[in-house]
């Protein structure tokens, strides 16, 4: 299965290498950011399980805007928070294809909050990965509605105070209250065993897809190192101790564990 | 000829849409166009036709979006306070080159306004009421028959040239039952290479994206737009002319109104005024060049709007100060009298 | 010739079929016509109206402020429509609920007791026909036969049972209004 | 013999340092270079040959820049 | 002479509008007007003026809604993309006649477009983007300076007339640091008996609505509307002439391309080419005036716009053919070279 | 307290009469609608309590659109689904006063899901009212979020299909899951009892405004005979019978008993 | 001497008789006119002097057509 | 006088505060200036870019497509920059970490090693001010005195005792200029 290649008379296996499924374009995102990896896992996915012909991507307006400069499948680029309802057009024009948007906190859980429950409540057909990294990363870092109480952004430098502005919001908790989706979970990519994970995740989320079984929504709690103004590594220790702790990892909602 | 209906502007659109090939609908309920959604409800789920009451009209017209930059025969519709909702969806569209139908049913503004008839979103609809440079064709029937002969212009008219089309109707015309036959609609012929189908191997990815972040590509995309709009106004052109020939006054006029305007003709021609009709059924692209032909014979131009006067403008603009011209319409649902529209044109002698 | 008609009743009375009738028969016969309801929230338990006009040529508006015809069938729509009644036009009203008339002296004033008649005949859902009838006895803008073809073509088949009764309250109708 | 070993693009290294985390620490064979490449990052690169070949910090690489050997069982 | 500040348009537009008596700002983030957020982001909640990141644009304009109908001052800010989804919104409060201060901080259309500056969006704001016919008073700095003077100009119109105000500017003129000065600006002094501040016993319940639903009353409304804005084209003007007394040919340029319009003049000038420009800092109502004044003395108009041509009809209009004109100008973020702008001049005479 | 009459000589209490602080115009609402009880009974309570100088309306797009030509207060109308944005607008600039909304279905659930969500999330001090018709009544009887299965409706004429158009939405369900709701609860008027526990969950709501607890959320699960093509009678029949069942009564949360 | 009774203002009265079914069933004292007022509605009456004031038809009356009266105590 | 600068560099190496020193110093002069930044998603990991321009009269554009002077402080910048700069132009860049300097004969080419400078002074984050003192050095647009009275006037107070250290680099990378 797996590539060989020879060394100094000695065989090797490959064990990883960058999926074909990525275009040769450089990602834009700032080094160590969360959107690179989710999107080197979908295509991973994607790859392996022979899908390309079969999906259509669609990217939201975010850091991951971009989406289809890297992801080497057809895709269309959503307004600010449609991107579900532009998901919902094409899986009810394709119902066999495979469509997944990737979302922002701020495109899923802000602007697009109506079109992200409605397409779950509606059980459309769609994976939706939400990047939640608790910060408006494209915009210069704002706050968003998942940002931590307290945390400084550019648009609550005086710290979220929850009094005004709300506490942040916990999507997954509520899609997966709607009969309509399938399969929400929270995964991260913090660690080598969380990369493994969401890889799995996004397994299960398209193979729910391929089986019509409905929404499926992969949160991915993600890190912004430029947004909270960190080096990587230090966004990798906060996002441990200070996003996961809010938003815990693991199943939310399974409907074949039910 | 074809059994005769008598049926709803709005219910003719939606059959006729069907017949002529509709893949999916979206839509939220406004009055005077609920019917269209309701038809499309009863009707497309059995024939295996995606419907989607969506949850608002922001989402529908994403919706339109998704299912049109798949190249399908994609329909939403509306009427004003909605069609202002989906300001940043169209300019998207339009950006994106997406085909596709959209139906304005307008009715009084601004605001919520009135559910009555009105005409008061020619300028949304022509000069683009959504950010950026852009155009819609648009599209203007005036009667229950041209509610159903329209969509299937529009979709030719969108898949040849790559645009959003706009039926700018009314709430009349969505409301009242008239005779209206069917056609043998022509099917989609043009091959959509561009559409996301999923990617097969041997050829480069499809992308669907209004996203030009360099000023250098963007200013790109904005002139090979501009180019475009220039060959469609080249190109494009529909409109009815009645006593046009030897008129002196001329009533410009669409829609609805344009029917008061032929009634106020007769009634000048009955009174030996010579009055002629100019009836854009394209409104984006601007008939100028008929306009300028008989603005030779002309002693002035009226433009008969249910508004507060829009489209004057582009009769002023297209006659370029040569003959003088003047707006008259009413205003929230009220409908013109031809009377009134008579002492119009005689005041123009 | 042009005839514009206001039907105008309840919600519930079926003001919007009989105007459909009306279109639909004129349409059999060759005629132009177009059938406008009035429509909205106002409809809400209020009033009801629907516009039908008739005539050789291309009707100019759908939307009027007047009218030749008005063919009444509760009070609001009386209060509403009896002053949009062009002068020498001509009221049709349900005469058993309705409890005045028309006051003008300008226009013919044309009672039907429609309800009793059609309680009569065994249903009060063709209070409407009655009217109908009495209607095209009136002004001759369409026939009872092509009304009767109408109701043959917008009837689905498994209602078509319904289509002699209706023609017996057409025909009272008639009858009833050619007498006065 | 190696173990394993990897291959880094350099020039599409951004320099997280991600990577270096997830080497397993008793092989900790990555480290940054002092050098930069032409987008001005400080790339990683392979300082020992201790490589086991694990994978993981191709996996925690978001830009795809690791190509992970093994030897073959 | 207060203090010289170095400061963002964003920035000094925000400054301004607290300095000007702001009592509410609702808002979301969108480049190139972020900064305007964020500046209220920490300065309103410390002196306890109502803050909202809001949701949406959407949600935006409607708190604003709320808030103006309130009587207070209120403002959002958003740029292209988001100001088309306030279109709805806009239409309400033109309706309703809520007095509030609108900042659109342009961007490359249409879609998404570019961030980069662009003057896109001049039907959208003059025309009427929205629904139904109704105007804003649109008010278009060229400086940072006019960044932070417009704001106060912008409430005392909006209240004064009751109507929304948009101050029409671009990603450079938000982006750019220029020095500013902020001077004392008038309170509020006008009595607003309409809004909704809780109901006395001895008065009348206040209504904000856009509702009428009779086509009757809707009409009048909107004959109250048309009659109003007439008296504000009567009543509001206001234009920067550069050269103007002896010019032959025009530029017609507002916000930032008429800087570079400024250069172009000097540039002709310097080659002795009698150029001019005609600057309107309130675009809607146009100057139709100053600009018929100056026809009787020049050969040519050039409408010097960011976008493929839009105010140009406005010059046109105002013009009515007794002068010929023409459009100028780059699109999707690029700016206009002023040697270029020259050349159109001398193609002029 | 209560008035006192005479007649007959004998003493007579008045124990209802049309509250004050509703004006004279009739209401346009169909016979026997819920809507009409509801604002009866909002103004009984602002008129008890003494609250009309110190209260702000908000009226949506839907059958209560009108609610400002009945209700004898200072009233704004709201563009359809942003009523919860509205009021967050006059909150904001009059923190002490109450502010309230009337919403249906389709304004709340459908086209103002994330105006409604995010008011809730946020904790604006106002109050909600939610007449869950499960229909769309102003506009003639289509399809809302709320219909349940398979109910027949304009847009629905097949009965609602829950795999193409969902499952019906529980908002107060949902909202209760945001910190910044109060207090959320499901009430009813097609029983006298019922009237009366309504009413109480007016007062409870204004109640908490008054002491700025956050956001309270009132689902009246209403009727609306016109579009479900019943009589007021037969509708309070099915009104019991099924929509009871699926939005059952009850308080859903409140802070004031955790 | 009446233990209560009630004054109904017919003409703003829709004929919903969701007043009938309140009023307790030993009471049964509201039915509906054969006449309509000037809306086209039949409209509510009371046919007996039964009425103990509950006050029952006046909390479900959606159109505040009812005022109640009961007899102090 | 007009003078046209780009200054670019890394997002974090404070590009955007020498580009704003410039544009406040010359308004403290009493010049007109603008300062304008690239902005946008491209800013993210690559390069930031900010223009000053300094004039005796209003300056008509903010956004420009050629430059008088590149003050650029990345690899990066140098590939995009280069070619905009006018011919007879001037180029100060950063040569300690940038190793190729520009190719082009018709503009001049200041090397200054401000990394190294900067090291030595203690802080590789007066860099961008060793690169500054240059510039003033070459171009006279404004002096040292007025970017001193600029710190001090933008710096808040708990900042201001960085000042002699940014003066110390200031001048050290005047010297360092005027020996080219
Ligand atoms: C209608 C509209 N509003 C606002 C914006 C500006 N905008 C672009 S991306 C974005 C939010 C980005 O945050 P998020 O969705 O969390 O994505 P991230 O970049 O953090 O991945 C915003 C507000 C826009 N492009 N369009
Ligand atoms: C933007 C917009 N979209 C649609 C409409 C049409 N519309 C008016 S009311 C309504 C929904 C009414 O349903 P609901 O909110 O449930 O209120 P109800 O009448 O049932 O009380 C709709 C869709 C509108 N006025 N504006
Ligand atoms: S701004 Fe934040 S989310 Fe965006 S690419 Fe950079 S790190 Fe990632
Ligand atoms: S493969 Fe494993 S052992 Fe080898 S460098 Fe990567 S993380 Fe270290
Ligand atoms: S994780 Fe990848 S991008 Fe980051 S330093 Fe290592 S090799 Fe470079
Ligand atoms: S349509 Fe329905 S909700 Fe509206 S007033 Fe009538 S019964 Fe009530
Ligand atoms: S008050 Fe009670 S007893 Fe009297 S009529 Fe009403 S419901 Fe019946
Ligand atoms: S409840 Fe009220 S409106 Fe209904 S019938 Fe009784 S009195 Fe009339
Ligand atoms: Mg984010
Ligand atoms: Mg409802």
């Amino acid at each position: 299965m797996s590539k060989v290649i020879e060394r100094d008379g000695v065989q090797y296996e490959v064990i990883w290498e960058k999926p074909k499924g990525l275009k040769e374009k450089q990602m834009h995102y700032c080094p160590g950011c969360a959107h690179s990896t989710l999107e080197k896992l979908i295509m991973e996915v994607i790859g392996e399980k022979g899908l390309t012909e079969n999906t259509i991507g669609v990217s939201p307006v975010g850091c991951s805007v971009f989406a289809y400069d890297y992801m080497d499948i057809d895709m269309q680029q959503a307004a600010h928070g449609r991107a579900a309802a532009v998901a919902t057009g094409i899986s009810r024009v394709f119902p066999d294809k495979l469509v997944f948007t990737i979302q922002g906190d701020g495109d899923l859980a802000a602007i697009g909050t109506a079109e992200t429950i409605h397409a779950c409540n509606r059980g459309e057909n769609i994976v939706i990965f939400f990047v939640n990294n608790a910060i408006y990363g494209m915009t210069g870092g704002q706050m968003a509605p998942t940002t931590l109480e307290g945390q400084i952004t550019s648009s609550s430098p005086h710290g979220r105070d929850v009094k005004l502005a709300g506490h942040p919001i916990k999507i997954s908790e509520l899609v997966a209250q709607l009969p309509g989706t399938c399969f929400v979970t929270r995964v991260a990519v913090n660690t080598p065993q969380n990369v493994k994970k969401t890889k799995a995740a996004i397994e299960k989320a398209f193979n729910n897809a391929l089986d019509k079984k409905g929404t499926s929504l992969v949160e991915l709690v993600g890190n912004c190192p430029s947004g909270w103004k960190m080096t990587p590594v230090n966004s990798y220790i906060w996002w441990e101790k200070n996003m996961i702790p809010m938003y815990p990892l693991g199943v939310i909602k399974d409907v074949d564990n039910n | 000829m074809g059994e005769i209906h008598l049926m709803k502007g709005n219910e003719a659109l939606a059959e006729a849409s069907i017949r002529a090939g509709l893949d999916a609908y979206f839509g939220y309920p406004i009055t005077p166009q609920s019917e269209i959604l309701e038809y499309f409800s009863r009707e497309l789920p059995k024939k295996g036709i995606a419907f989607v009451q969506a949850e608002s009209e922001v989402a529908s017209i994403n919706m339109v979006y998704g299912a049109a930059g798949c190249g399908k025969r994609v329909m939403t519709s509306t009427s004003s306070p909605g069609f202002s909702l989906m300001m940043e969806g169209v300019s998207y569209i339009a950006c994106a080159e997406l085909p596709c139908v959209l139906v304005n049913v307008q009715r009084g503004g601004p605001g919520l306004g009135t559910i009555q008839p009105s005409q008061g979103d020619y300028f949304q609809a022509v000069k683009g009421g959504g950010h950026g440079d852009y155009h819609m064709i648009v599209l203007a029937p005036n009667s229950v028959q041209e509610m159903a002969d329209m969509p299937s212009i529009g979709f030719e008219l969108a898949e040849k040239y790559r645009i959003p089309v706009l039926i700018l109707a009314d709430g009349a015309l969505g409301q009242m039952m008239e005779k209206v036959e069917f056609k043998e609609y022509p099917k989609k012929n043009i091959e959509q290479n561009w559409a996301t189908v999923g990617k097969p191997e041997k050829r480069d990815a499809n992308v669907i994206t209004s996203l030009f972040i360099e000023s250098e590509v963007m200013e790109q995309v904005n002139i090979k737009l501009q180019k475009k709009y220039e060959q469609i106004t080249e190109e494009v052109e529909d409109c009815e002319l009645y006593h046009a020939d030897d008129a002196e006054v001329f009533i410009v006029a669409y829609g609805i109104s344009s029917r008061l305007a032929k009634k106020a003709v007769d009634l000048s021609r009955e009174k030996g005024v010579r009055a002629g009709l100019i009836r854009p059924k394209i409104l984006w692209p601007f008939p100028t060049k008929v306009i300028q032909k008989y603005a030779t014979q002309a002693k002035g131009f009226i433009s008969l709007e249910m508004s507060a006067g829009q489209m004057i403008e582009d009769v002023k603009l297209s006659l370029d100060g040569s003959v003088k011209s003047k707006h008259y319409g009413r205003m929230g649902g009220m409908i013109p009298a031809p009377e009134d529209i008579l002492k119009e044109i005689e005041s123009m002698l | 010739m042009l005839q514009e008609v206001i039907f105008a009743g309840f919600g519930g009375q079926g003001v919007l079929t009989i105007a459909k009738n009306v279109a639909y028969s004129a349409m059999l016969e060759g005629k132009e016509t177009c059938w406008m309801p009035t429509y909205g929230p106002e409809m809400r338990g209020g009033t009801c109206g629907c516009t039908v006009s008739v005539s050789d040529k291309m009707i100019s508006s759908p939307i009027l402020a007047k009218y030749d015809v008005g063919v009444i069938l509760n009070l609001p729509s009386m209060d509403k429509y009896e002053p949009k009644i062009k002068s020498g036009g001509l009221i049709i009203w349900e005469s058993t609920t309705i409890t005045d008339g028309p006051k003008r002296g300008d226009v013919k004033s044309i009672p039907i007791p429609a309800y009793d008649i059609a309680v009569e005949l065994g249903s009060t859902l063709v209070m409407g026909m009655v009217l109908l009838g009495a209607f095209i006895q009136k002004t001759e803008s369409i026939t009872i036969d092509s009304v009767l073809e109408a109701l043959r073509k917008t009837l689905p088949a498994r209602r078509h049972n319904l289509i002699p009764l209706n023609e017996t309250a057409l025909r009272k109708g008639y009858e009833y209004a050619s007498k006065i | 013999m190696l173990k394993g070993f990897i291959e880094v693009d350099i020039e599409r290294c951004k320099g997280c340092e991600l990577c270096i985390g997830a080497c397993p620490p008793k092989i900790a064979c990555l480290s940054m270079s002092k050098q930069t490449n032409k987008k001005g990052y400080h790339f990683m690169e392979q300082t020992q040959n201790s490589c086991i070949g694990c994978g993981n910090c191709a996996l925690m690489c978001p830009d795809s820049v690791i190509t992970v050997y093994r030897l073959k069982k």
